[in-house]
């Protein structure tokens, strides 16, 4: 693993208001992520997992703390950290080559540079023939897909992405999952991807960030020492499944019945 | 149905109540009065006041009202179209004035400019026609504009309109202010020209003849006493029409309200012009449409 | 917290407007009877509230606007309700309603007044029909475009019938029907002026047609003044009634 | 296949609407000159059309028509565009939008004709307001409420000022603006009959009054007839305009 | 297994018409389903799983063939027979009680049995005490519990379920996962359950029905004879796991990459 370190968060914190009360949303949180690395953010809903990824965007400005993208502070989003949303955010009124492009017009290209950089990153998630179509023509895996190839067309350093694969069906999500690996290996981009599927963060992370929430804190780091790709039925996948398992089932001590993993 | 609120029933104990409308300008001072003094006996008088002749005519041709001090055109206009209605006596004698801004001088200064009047079908749309010709001009050499009275000194004044000719007391508002000056007062125009009448509805007439009788009655004794144009008479009329006594004093000054009987020769001059101009093709004969018969008995 | 900025920026906005007026006449150079300045509206707003006039007026243009308004409303969602559940009678019924609505219900008043009479009924009947339009079209979207699933709860459950429109179908259109007697307030608010215009003898219409026809435009403008913020007050009561429904109503 | 059945139910419509009309007269034994039976204003659309009467007058009020709305809804659109990215100005500005927008464009007329004179210019001019603040309201609503997503991706590609409004807030807000627009079209529509009623000389408002003045109540109820008809295709047009777009924009 | 049918569909086949096109959506299919039975549908999005749902729950009419249950055919969605949507369905102007005694409305009961009736099913699900909120205050997990209670509430001999989990997050899908199976066990409820998640089936399932696409036919029918509560992690679980995905894999000859289970 290539030992660059690219996202270095501090110390940071977060609360919102709510009616006058204060809720603290994230707290005291430190990582490091290097250069082409992907990590998974892993928690229950509600733990502050978007917060976090909102903040290493910078769509949002933590208390305390700093984010710091190739060791300069974010202090505003830009380019260089490209966010994937849950519910794709392509822009209905543009077709799926025009959403590609979107990025690209604030760059200095020509209007055939950047239909050719479009199709491009297009052809790399297998829609090259679909440019002219509109999103809503499109199932929910080939918007997703739109959407990683419009982040990959800006060659960012980073890409974040918010529980990118939680609406596909199984079948879907597993294609994508294995798409994913397949383009983060051949353009070599750093990845943080918020999830709450424990075997989609095994499946595609080097180390798995823990969370619990009230407030959100990293309880624990985990790293995946399994080779790519991995066999989810595999006895170490198992493993680390059974493992991570037990560290949630140890924070929800409420829980009256047994779950079985 | 129609009719149906109409308030003259004759139900012996109670009082019936004559329901007459009328626009808040000078021409209708004598029903205002005849109320105010309220020396009649055997009805109640109600005055119903309307925005607009439009909404008037509609009031009375449905029967919700019996009667109007209204112009005399557009009565006729429902009569031609079968609503049975009478002029019974004037609303008044003269005291309408063409009023222009103050660099108009005379009939040509006029040319080629906008001029307001009410109502297409008014006795002030054929004064207009009348001192067009009397100056050697042709109608359409001005361009006649129907405007709301209401706003025909603000036009004036914002010099939209070259000068309008409209009922009382619009025509001394501008002049009050020195937006305005008097071109011509309608006698010079045409003598004895009707403009507003009272008219009564020929089914109340049928039903209710001495009541109606009795209110003609008053009705000429208000015309004589607002005739004298003075503080009580002003008074009186400033129940129903908001204005400075300044304008109301110019108003009067133009106007009278003796004798009120619709005489012949002027109504069919009236119909004669009527006709020439297009604007009605089978006026009502005086013969159908003007009754007498109130005012003589009132004598 | 939030009352004081509101508070704020209304007075900002007021003072705005009246500076915007004031300069209007200095620059425009109207005269005073023609063009009233802010003082001299507001000497005429303290007159008619002295002498009652304004007060008077204001209650029975109140009075006719309930009663035009609460009759529309209670007529057009009964009706809304049985036409949103039977398409084929809507579809034929649909165009006169089409066919009706774009026109001025002031258009109407030659006919209003055959039928009506003079008085308040003519007012009234002017705000009804300017309710009425608003609220039957968006009672029978509301109805038509009932959640799919609601629906198939009901029939789950075998509700039907008067069960079905009370436990299902009114209290799920409800937010919408809500949003199309709002718009109704303002659209028979605003026609509530051009209504009394017409053949009625009392009423914040009639107050402004009668201050135009004694050319006392600052009256006027005192009018067009209060009926401003009555609307608005009217406006923000339903609003208030709306939230209050829908928080009784378990919506957000 | 949805043609034939639209044209049904509306030929459906019609004949109901015709046979009520008729039996409203035979019933309630009205007075032909007071309430025209349908032949007899059957005859009166046609005499209007054979003299070109009708064609002249539909003409100009919608040239007007044309002309107040288009010049509200181009103002509207650019100030609701910058005001709803400017909440604080909005702040101040809203309370006199909502003062303003629950009077009658018709209660103005005093003044419209004072500041615009007479002719085209009042009739334009209370099109004007009737279009202007449903349009200025719903874009300004459109705009605050375009999708967060939407704004943090324009963020997130470093887009700003001019290419934010262009090319994500106008779209983004395009269907609730185009609501606004619908919506303002029928206002318009309902008010341009009230705006030529005053002081205009021509136009189908001013036949209205014309016929009215004329006692010619069978004109009058044609001229209905024709503004409801016309309004309603108006309604239509703005309608196939709003998918066209829709369409043309990816949209259902 | 009590050996009662209750379900029995024949021959049964349902298109749907698209721009005069006709779109065969489901085609022959026949199945039973026995008394106390947890049966899941499999499928990928769009194998007209939800269809087959509906006509069985007698929303949607079959073109051909027919749906039995207790032996008469169903023309109309009814009591005995209570389907639980994917987003809830609950009123969201009715208080959480009034959202279970909805269907007890229908029935002769007094107000205060009703209420009784109501508690007792929300006490089932582990909500008695939040019985006077409104649906919007509480979490996805608690709407769908309530959904079931107010099912149960009607003592109905069928529930049919449409990806009733698919909205949660892992942690609170395994917790009801849990739930159900323990209240099913409880009240001997026969379910029916669309699901498109592998794993889910497995583990809730007595059989499985493996549907293929256009038009939906039910491939396969596979009995899992492992004991409950079963462990995720088990060898024996992951051999239905692998099995299965080799179902679908077989079926999706299109796909260029090769899955990693
Ligand atoms: N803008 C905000 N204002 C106030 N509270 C907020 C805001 N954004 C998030 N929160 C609160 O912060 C907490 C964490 O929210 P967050 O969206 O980060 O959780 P999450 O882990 O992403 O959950 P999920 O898996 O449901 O997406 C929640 O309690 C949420 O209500
Ligand atoms: N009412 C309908 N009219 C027309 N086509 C329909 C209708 N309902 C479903 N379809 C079509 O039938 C097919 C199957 O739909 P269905 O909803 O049963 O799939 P599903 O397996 O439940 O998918 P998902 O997992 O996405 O819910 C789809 O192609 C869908 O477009
Ligand atoms: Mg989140
Ligand atoms: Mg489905």
């Amino acid at each position: 693993m290539n030992q660059t370190t690219i996202i270095n968060v501090e110390k940071m914190s977060k609360s919102f208001e709510k009616k006058s009360e204060v809720l603290p949303v994230l707290k005291n949180i430190t990582f490091d992520i290097q250069k082409g690395e992907v990590v998974s953010i892993l928690g229950e809903s509600g733990c502050g997992k978007s917060t976090l990824l909102n903040i290493v965007g910078g769509f949002v400005t933590p208390d305390e703390g700093n984010v710091y993208l190739d060791g300069k502070v974010v202090e505003q989003p830009n380019r260089r950290c490209i966010m994937l949303f849950q519910d794709y955010g392509l822009l209905p009124w543009r077709s799926v080559r025009h959403n590609v492009e979107l990025g690209l017009e604030g760059l200095k290209l020509t209007a055939k540079e950047r239909k050719e950089r479009a199709l491009y990153y297009l052809k790399l998630v297998g829609l090259e023939d679909k440019g002219e179509l509109f999103p809503k023509e499109m199932s929910g895996g080939m918007q997703q897909r739109i959407g990683i190839a419009r982040a990959l067309a800006l060659r960012p350093e980073l890409i974040l992405m918010d529980e990118p694969f939680a609406a596909l069906d199984t079948f879907n999500r597993y294609y994508l999952q294995d798409e994913l690996l397949r383009i983060q290996e051949q353009e070599d981009t750093t990845i943080i991807l918020v999830t709450h599927d424990i075997d989609e963060a095994i499946y595609l992370s080097d180390r798995i960030f823990i969370m619990h929430p009230n407030p959100g804190i990293i309880h624990k780091e985990i790293n995946i020492e399994l080779a790519k790709p991995r066999d989810r039925s595999h006895g170490d996948f198992q493993y680390y499944r059974k493992y991570i398992f037990e560290e949630f089932r140890f924070n929800r001590p409420e829980m009256a019945i047994d779950f079985n993993i | 149905g129609a009719g149906e609120d109409t308030a003259a029933d004759s139900s012996s104990d109670e009082k019936p109540t004559i329901k007459i409308g009328y626009l808040p300008i000078t021409h209708a001072v004598p029903l205002f009065i005849e109320e105010q003094e309220e020396k009649y006996e055997g009805f109640n008088l109600e005055l119903v006041k309307f925005g607009s002749w439009t909404e008037l005519i509609d009031a009375l041709n449905t029967g919700n009202i019996d009667g109007a001090s209204m112009l005399v055109t557009l009565a006729m206009k429902s009569k031609e179209q079968g609503i049975d209605l009478k002029a019974v006596a004037l609303g008044h004698r003269d005291g309408n004035v063409l009023v222009t801004n103050n660099d108009i001088d005379n009939a040509e200064d006029l040319k080629g400019k906008k001029f307001a009047i009410p109502h297409k079908f008014s006795s002030h749309n054929i004064l207009l026609y009348h001192m067009l010709k009397q100056n050697g001009l042709e109608y359409e050499d001005v361009e006649a504009i129907e405007l709301p009275p209401a706003e025909m000194p603000a036009a004036l004044a914002e010099g939209r309109i070259a000068g309008y000719l409209v009922a009382e007391p619009f025509g001394a508002v501008s002049v009050a202010i020195d937006q305005g000056k008097v071109l011509y007062q309608d006698q010079e125009v045409w003598p004895g020209s009707i403009d507003c009448t009272l008219v009564l509805r020929e089914e109340f007439i049928e039903e209710q003849n001495e009541i109606a009788q009795e209110f003609m009655d008053y009705y000429v004794e208000a015309g004589e006493t607002a005739e004298h144009k003075d503080e009580h008479a002003y008074e009186m009329a400033s129940e129903y029409l908001d204005v400075d006594q300044e304008v109301m004093d110019l108003s009067f000054k133009w106007i009278a309200y003796d004798d009120l009987r619709i005489h012949e020769d002027d109504y069919e001059q009236l119909t004669d012009s009527l006709v020439e101009m297009g604007l009605q093709d089978n006026p009502p004969s005086y013969e159908e449409f003007v009754d007498n018969s109130f005012i003589d008995k009132a004598k | 917290m939030s009352i004081p900025k509101t508070t704020i920026n209304i007075i900002a906005g007021m003072a705005i407007l009246l500076v915007v007026w004031q300069a209007l006449i200095l620059i425009g150079g109207y005269e005073e009877a023609l063009f009233p300045p802010p003082l001299r509206v507001g000497e005429g707003i303290l007159s008619l509230i002295a002498d009652g006039t304004l007060f008077t007026h204001f209650q029975v243009s109140f009075l006719r606007f309930l009663a035009g308004y609460i009759s529309a409303v209670i007529l057009a969602i009964f009706l809304g309700l049985i036409l949103g559940r039977m398409p084929l009678l809507w579809g034929v019924l649909n165009p006169i309603a089409q066919l009706i609505r774009p026109v001025s219900p002031v258009a109407w008043s030659p006919f209003i007044v055959l039928w009506f009479g003079i008085g308040n009924m003519p007012a009234i009947v002017i705000i009804f029909i300017a309710s009425f339009f608003p609220v039957l079209l968006s009672t029978v979207s509301a109805v038509k475009n009932v959640d799919q699933t609601y629906l198939k709860i009901a029939q789950n459950f075998e509700m039907k019938g008067f069960e079905l429109v009370k436990k299902i179908i009114f209290p799920a259109a409800f937010p919408y029907i809500a949003n199309g007697l709002h718009i109704a307030v303002g659209t028979a608010w605003i026609f509530l002026v051009a209504g009394e215009m017409v053949g009625a003898q009392s009423g914040l219409g009639y107050l402004i047609v009668d201050a135009r026809n004694s050319m006392r435009l600052d009256l006027v403008m005192a009018g067009i003044l209060f009926i401003g913020v009555s609307g608005l007050l009217l406006d923000k009561a339903v609003g208030l009634f709306e939230n209050w429904i829908n928080k009784k109503w378990g919506r957000t």
